[in-house]
């Protein structure tokens, strides 16, 4: 001992190696939670294990997960964002607003994205402008965008858009797989090498785990907090797009309540409510999931309430667990 | 082999739509060969009903006969289910032409349009100010109604409508209109209230307000569930269709086209003990009068649904 | 002194809510007489009783998401309790929904307390668990008035000294929490929990434990509110209150009650839920179009956020001063 | 003499970490006892299990004599034992007097909290320790000395026979340290049993009777203070002989680097103009509250000045944040390591290269080998110790922690570097590898900026002083006109009298 402080120690890059990390993590824990469910569905239901059921399936998370890979960034830079079911809401009013005008498809598209980003940027001052608590504000905006589309549509729907706009929900890329999986698996990625391998990432997790420090290490805090907050946007935007598309119309009381099934898909995959840790590829495992609970239990007739205690147990004990697991083992060795 | 027939609802744990399901199961213990799916979101959406309506087509149902929280939004999905082969017919709340091989409505939608306004004035033989309360400002039926209603309004002369409020289905929020209404209006006479939740909450409401005997409540009610203020006097009387009949008679047209039947303008389906159903140019068609309760009646009917 | 007045929260509030009714009072003079204001205060008592429990959780730096359904849960017991018993009499029915509800409150808690599990991840898988238990306990069906007794429906609507029991047992709830939050040590380690965690622990104080009694408290309160929400309205179901949950956190976030933890008041939550419902109540009154109020109540939250913000931010310390009076 | 309290063979484990093995220690009536040990030696780990904060993994604790076990803070300071911790432990949202006496409240016979004696007593314990303070306004109100104060108040607000203090003077001014020093002799001789935590040695010597030394979570060496000198006490604790307290090296002075003209702000501070040159170390005294860092804070876009010019290299620049400053090569080493320094939760090297990540990343894109090379390159050089470069930084000690942070800055190869009190809570053995670098970055031609309380650090380490009072400059002198006395006098505002208003 006394020998190394006479010379400056060396310290190794890292203790474990990379695929002991692996397992212990929790997205491994979610990969056997996912297979298990698979498992169990395959088992339970005749209809399960066939491709265009399961192609089906998959539009019961794919919408949700376009905005939670973004919501997963909000969060982990130690912020959260309700309003991204209103956001849909508003941008699908405004698409349908479009259409009354005459747009065509590509016009509706951006009119989508548009509307998403503008209300991300809404968001997005009144938090790092004005330095508000983004739970609040964004309870106040989940108001305000939803009550927008209200004053605008009424009780009246849109309808009526053009047959090429259908694709975005209902069109299928190549065999049984759709456009909206295609987007999903393409935003995973895009979204995975953002967090997990840019400076922009970095800045993210530094952020969430302290802000000050972070605004004292040179990170542009409000730019990175508003670009994440725009991002939200704009993925309620495409998300939007695609929900619209699949409904083929539009009413104010569209994707009512998704706010909460995004923010639990995000936590469940693992990203930490407090800011600070949390894996895209968490995030896609935790849609894979849902969407294969909720199909599961549809096929088997099980009321979607039943479903949502199913989630809401899952979401608390796929945390409780390890916890009381480790503790268990740490008794056993004492 | 037996035959599926899902009978889809706008939500589940809704009386009406309970007292839907056990004329389904009537009618499928009638035909012997068929087994009723009764499902439903548990809240009111298209997007909760599109979900459901996805996983009856992974289960390869034969028919599906939905009551839509939104007319537009299911059809794409139901259109899918056509595709696949599956019977598509809607029945209580429709669905755009199409998404459906044909539309059960409980009643003519001009005879309920009059039927709920012709309660409120049949109390008011002098006029008045009259007030509506409807469940969504989305939901098809209800403004339907209220469209056919406005239409004969002229043929009752002194009745003014002064305001559509909504109360999104919610007793809550329907209570809190009915409490706006109260306010705004002084001289409110009647509300009528064409959806079974808002009906309740408004009479419940009248009756806080201690405006029992002045405002009538009346629309559309489960009589099970107004029979206690059609006694205390908040609502004289109010109309609905039988929705055990209803259920049983979707079934059984449900039955008939996966029979081999053709839904086409002008085509009469087999409705069980219900007779026929003639369609109109648009597909749709009508089951029956809506039939009124009052007094002298709604208790024996509360015991049944 | 008028400045100072103004930094205050509660007292801007109170001026902001003078001013809103009499807004209204120009569009519609009937809203300021006294039976209406009654009124308007009875409709805003179940939120009251509710952002108070808000209040408590959200001082020790934690949220209840799962209020509502807890209300919805508590409501619907009681409901079916009366349906089946109707002989069991009211008081006993009122204290047994309030043990439920804090039994459930005292679930988050555990969960938050011995579990460590973030409080909103608790409360929202809590919430979707109590509002399917609703629809696994009554199979969805509704509970209607007349299953319920006249009893049962009665004691909110009851009227003593003029008004109504309903805005009764709210100011009493409100005198009852402002002496815990006050005068006894568990309300004084509400806001220390939440104001330093990390030295609460150095005082003494039990982190955990303090934030499970907090969510005891929410969850009672939550109780006592479902089985006045569901006399109130008589009727239950699975849905009732969906929702309302935002409600409460946007009268508490309204009242200046941070939601950061440590910082807030019972007045600011009263006047907060008091603000609420003043516009809720007044926005059908004064002819507002139904389709506006959603709108409306989104952009009174984000003014009432940046306001309480402007307050909240104080200048930093005034290092210049004493060299200046030199 | 019977000890007040005896630990035996206590041990500590954390995840990864021994903090404690078989440590003992005894502490006697009357008496003050210093623990002096390097940073993470495990001092503050001991005084948690003092205090029922932390429960030891074994080990033994007699209080009179008795075994004792202390499973919470309550139970603690129940049986005598109370504590000034390391950490401020207080509620700025509370009163004063609240902050006092939380959890041990007087109540009134309804068993309710009893305001009117609460403050009361509040006000006499205030006044025992010599702070004016009402106990009625907020504690956020107060300055960061007078904090202090209300921590020590609160540790006698128990009526305890054991205090112990965990570096209780590191945040306060030369005036509030000697008030400190009378109370611990009055404490003395009310025959309390007092541990004295602290890495000032002048203090130690002043204060102490006897003293315990740890070494890595072990115990190396104990007894009385009349035995033993200085460097015996900083050998036992490195383990080794530190050399040359003060590595000042002198450095050829050259051309201005920054030049700061005319900066004001409307309530922090104003008239400030100064030159900082090339290889200079300037030392910025003055007492805690002079608001050395809110200007510092201010150069680096943080806090925006209403008037003022820089000029670094002759180009006037405009810094509006930190960010600014950095691509500027102006760079900022704050002063409250846990808040505005160290990211806890991220690993070591990601702490480092936060900064830096424009150097180590190749067109946005992180590359990771990169990174761990420019992290090992740092903190080798600052002789950091932790277990491997993607350890948490908050797993590090205080004065670990500190390093990392340092070596952060550095990473970005400023000109001119500022450093906030970066001694702060360091050991001696860092504080001397911290001082060696300094003078090594100037030898290289870097400007230097410390601001530091400490006299001796200033005085030896310093080329230039400036001093500032209240928001303004008070003083400038050159290394060779610099004495303690004419710092003290400048930073306090007295001209002849000893005692003055510089409160
Ligand atoms: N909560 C904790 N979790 C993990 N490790 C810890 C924890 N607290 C302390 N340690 C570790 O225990 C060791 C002793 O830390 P401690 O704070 O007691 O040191 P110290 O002697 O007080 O140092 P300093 O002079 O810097 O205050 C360090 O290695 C530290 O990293
Ligand atoms: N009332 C207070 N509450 C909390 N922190 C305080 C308070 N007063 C001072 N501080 C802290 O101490 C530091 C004092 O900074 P300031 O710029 O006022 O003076 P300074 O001359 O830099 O004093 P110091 O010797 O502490 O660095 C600030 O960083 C601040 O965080
Ligand atoms: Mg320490
Ligand atoms: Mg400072």
């Amino acid at each position: 001992m006394a020998e190394q402080h006479l010379s400056p120690r060396l310290i190794p890059d890292r203790l474990q190696s990379r695929s002991s990390r692996m397992l212990k993590s929790w997205e491994s824990l979610l990969l056997v939670v996912a297979i298990l469910i698979f498992a169990l569905n395959s088992f339970a239901s005749p209809y399960f294990l066939d491709p265009w059921n399961l192609s089906d399936a998959t539009f019961n998370f794919t919408e949700k997960a376009l905005i939670a890979f973004a919501m997963a960034l909000v969060i982990i830079s130690g912020e959260i964002d309700l309003s991204v079911a209103s956001i849909i809401a508003l941008s699908s009013t405004a698409m349908g607003l479009a259409v009354t005008m005459g747009a065509d498809t590509p016009v509706l598209v951006l009119v989508g994205l548009g509307t998403g980003l503008f209300c991300g940027m809404v968001n997005g001052l009144l938090i790092t402008g004005l330095g508000l608590p983004s739970i609040v504000v964004t309870i106040g905006t989940m108001s305000l965008f939803r009550g927008l589309s209200f004053i605008i549509l009424g009780d009246k729907a849109y309808t009526g858009y053009p047959e090429s706009f259908a694709f975005f929900g209902q069109g299928y890329v190549w065999w049984v797989f759709s456009f909206e999986l295609a987007l999903f698996a393409v935003c995973a990625v895009v979204f995975g090498v953002l967090l997990h391998k840019t400076n922009f990432g970095r800045t993210v997790y530094a952020i969430g785990n302290n802000q000050t420090a972070a605004l004292f290490s040179g990170v542009r805090v409000g730019r990175v907090k508003f670009i994440l907050f725009l991002l939200t946007g704009l993925m309620a935007g495409i998300a939007s797009i695609c929900l619209t598309s699949r409904l083929g119309s539009t009413r104010p009381s569209i994707a009512l309540g998704v706010e909460l099934e995004v923010v639990t898909m995000v936590v469940l995959g693992g990203v930490s409510i407090l800011g600070g840790s949390g894996t895209i590829p968490g995030v896609v495992l935790a849609a894979f999931i849902m969407g294969m609970v909720t199909f599961g239990f549809g096929l088997l007739n099980v009321p979607g309430i039943v479903m949502s205690i199913f989630i809401g147990a899952l979401l608390i004990s796929v945390i409780a667990l390890p916890i009381l697991w480790s503790r268990a083992r740490r008794r056993m060795a004492q | 082999e037996t035959k599926k027939i899902a009978l889809v609802v706008k939500a589940l744990g809704i009386g009406f739509f309970e007292a839907a399901n056990k004329g389904a199961q009537e009618a499928a213990k009638e035909l012997g060969d068929v087994e009723v799916i009764y499902t439903g979101p548990t809240t009111t959406t298209a997007e909760g009903q599109i979900e459901v309506i996805n996983s009856l087509i992974a289960q390869k149902v034969d028919a599906i006969a939905v009551s839509a929280n939104d007319t537009d939004a299911l059809v794409p999905a139901l259109k899918k289910a056509m595709e696949r082969g599956i019977k598509v017919i809607s029945w209580d709340s429709g669905v755009a032409k199409d998404g459906r091989s044909m539309h059960l409505n409980p009643s003519s939608s001009p005879l309920i349009g009059n039927m709920i306004i012709k309660l409120a004035a049949d109390q008011l033989p002098e006029g008045g100010d009259v007030a509506v309360l409807s469940a969504t400002a989305t939901s098809t039926n209800q403004n339907v109604w209220i469209e056919e209603m406005k239409k004969v309004l002229p043929n009752y002369k002194g009745i003014n409508v002064v305001a559509t409020v909504y109360g999104d289905d919610l007793a809550d929020k329907s209570y809190r209109e009915t409490q706006g209404l109260i306010q705004s209006y002084p001289n409110l006479k009647a509300i009528i209230a064409p959806t079974s939740v808002g009906i309740v909450a408004a009479a419940q409401a009248v009756t806080d307000a201690g405006k029992t005997g002045q405002i009538n409540v009346t629309g559309l009610g489960l009589p099970s569930e107004m029979a206690g203020h059609v006694k205390s006097g908040a609502s004289k009387s109010f109309a609905i269709w039988n929705p055990i009949d209803l259920g049983y008679s979707a079934t059984m047209i449900a039955y008939d086209l996966i029979g081999g039947a053709e839904a086409k303008p002008g085509a009469e389906l087999k409705m069980g003990r219900m007779g026929a159903v003639k369609l109109d140019d648009n597909n749709e068609g009508a089951m029956a009068d809506p039939f009124v309760y009052d007094a002298s009646n709604v208790e024996e009917f509360s015991k049944i649904f | 002194m008028m400045a100072k007045l103004l930094k205050n929260r509660e007292i801007l509030l109170v001026f902001a809510i003078i001013a809103l009714v009499f807004l209204i009072a120009l569009r519609f003079p009937g809203f300021v007489e006294p039976a209406n204001l009654a009124r308007v205060y009875n409709d805003t008592s179940i939120l009251i009783i509710l952002a108070l429990g808000q209040m408590a959780v959200i001082l020790t730096r934690c949220i209840d998401l799962s209020m509502a359904a807890n209300l919805a849960l508590s409501g619907i017991v009681a409901a079916m309790i009366n349906a089946a018993f109707p002989g069991v009499p009211i008081p006993l029915l009122i204290l047994a929904v309030v043990g439920l509800g804090a039994v459930l409150g005292s679930i988050n808690g555990l969960l938050v307390w011995k579990l460590d599990i973030p409080p909103i991840v608790v409360t929202l898988g809590t919430l979707t668990i109590f509002r399917g238990s609703i629809f696994l306990l009554s199979n969805g069906a509704w509970i209607n008035a007349h299953q319920m007794s006249d009893a049962f429906k009665a004691l909110p609507r009851a009227s003593f000294a003029g008004f109504a029991v309903l805005s009764w047992l709210s100011v009493m709830a409100i005198i009852a929490v402002y002496l815990l939050m006050t005068r006894t040590p568990i309300g004084r380690a509400f806001f220390a929990v939440g104001g330093n965690p990390h030295a609460a622990v150095y005082t003494g104080i039990d982190v955990g434990r303090t934030r499970f009694l907090a969510y005891c408290l929410s969850g009672a309160l939550a109780g006592l509110a479902g089985y006045l929400w569901v006399s109130r309205y008589a009727v239950a179901y699975v849905d009732i209150a969906a929702g309302f949950e935002l409600d409460i956190i946007a009268a508490c976030v309204i009242g200046g009650i941070s939601i950061a933890g440590g910082i807030g008041s019972v007045g600011g939550a009263v006047l907060g839920s008091l603000f609420l419902g003043v516009i809720k109540n007044a926005l059908p009154v004064i002819n507002i179009s139904p389709f506006a109020q959603l709108a409306i109540s989104g952009t009174v939250i984000i003014i009432a956020v940046a306001v309480n913000a402007r307050t909240e931010s104080r200048k930093g310390r005034v290092i210049l001063k004493k060299a200046e009076a030199v | 003499m019977k000890p007040a309290i005896a630990l035996e063979g206590i041990s500590k484990s954390f995840p990864g970490v021994k903090a404690l093995s078989d440590v003992s220690l005894s502490l006697y009536p009357g008496s003050v006892t210093a623990l002096i040990g390097e940073n993470g030696a495990g001092k503050s780990t001991l005084v948690k299990i003092l205090t029922g904060i932390y429960q030891p993994d074994g080990g033994t604790i007699r209080v009179d004599g008795v075994e004792t076990q202390f499973p919470t803070a309550m139970a603690a300071s129940q049986h005598g034992v109370t504590a000034i911790h390391q950490e401020t432990v207080l509620f700025d949202e509370l009163s004063v007097a609240e902050n006092i006496f939380l959890g041990h409240a007087p109540r009134n016979r309804f068993g309710l909290i009893d305001w009117k004696t609460l403050n009361g007593n509040a006000r006499d314990l205030l006044r025992r320790v010599g702070a004016d303070i009402d106990p009625t306004i907020r504690l956020r109100d107060l300055g960061i000395a007078n904090k202090h104060m209300v921590a020590i108040a609160r540790a006698l607000s128990i009526d305890a026979s054991v205090v112990i203090m965990d570096e209780p003077t590191a945040a306060l001014s030369h005036k509030e340290i000697h008030e400190l020093y009378e109370l611990i002799d009055r404490l003395k001789a009310d025959g309390k049993a007092i541990l004295f935590i602290s890495h000032k040695f002048d203090e130690i010597f002043r204060i102490a009777d006897r003293y315990t030394v740890f070494r890595d979570g072990g115990m190396v060496g104990a007894g009385l203070i009349a035995d033993v000198d200085q460097d015996q006490l900083v050998k036992m604790m490195v383990g080794r002989d530190v050399g040359q307290v003060f590595p000042k090296v002198d450095v050829a002075i050259g051309e201005p680097v920054l030049t700061v003209s005319g900066y004001r702000h409307p309530t922090e501070f104003e008239d400030i103009n100064f030159e900082l040159r090339r290889g200079e170390i300037l030392g910025f005294y003055g007492l805690i509250g002079a608001g050395r860092s809110e200007f510092m804070q201010s150069l680096i876009g943080i806090t925006r000045p209403s008037a003022g010019a820089v000029k670094l290299d002759g180009k006037v620049l405009v810094i509006r944040s930190p960010s600014e400053a950095i691509a500027n090569g102006i760079v900022y080493v704050p002063e409250e390591r846990g808040r505005q320094g160290a990211i806890i939760g991220l690993p070591i090297f990601q702490n480092v290269t936060l900064p830096s990540l424009n150097r180590t990343s190749r067109s946005g894109f992180l590359k990771l080998a990169n990174e761990f090379a420019l992290a090992r390159e740092y903190t080798q050089r600052l002789d950091l110790r932790a277990a491997s470069l993607d350890q948490d930084v908050g797993t590090l000690s205080g004065g670990n922690q500190q390093k990392v942070v340092i070596a952060k800055w550095l990473a970005t190869q400023p000109k001119v570097i500022i450093l906030d009190e970066p001694t702060k809570g360091i050991d001696i053995g860092s504080k001397a590898a911290v001082h060696a670098f300094m003078s090594e970055l100037a030898g290289q031609g870097l400007s230097v900026i410390m601001v530091s309380s400490e006299i001796p650090e200033i005085m030896g380490m310093a080329d230039r002083v400036i001093v500032m009072r209240e928001g303004r400059i008070a003083g400038r002198f050159e290394r060779a006109e610099l004495t303690a006395e004419k710092l003290v006098r400048a930073a306090a505002g007295i001209a002849t009298q000893v005692e003055g208003g510089a409160a």
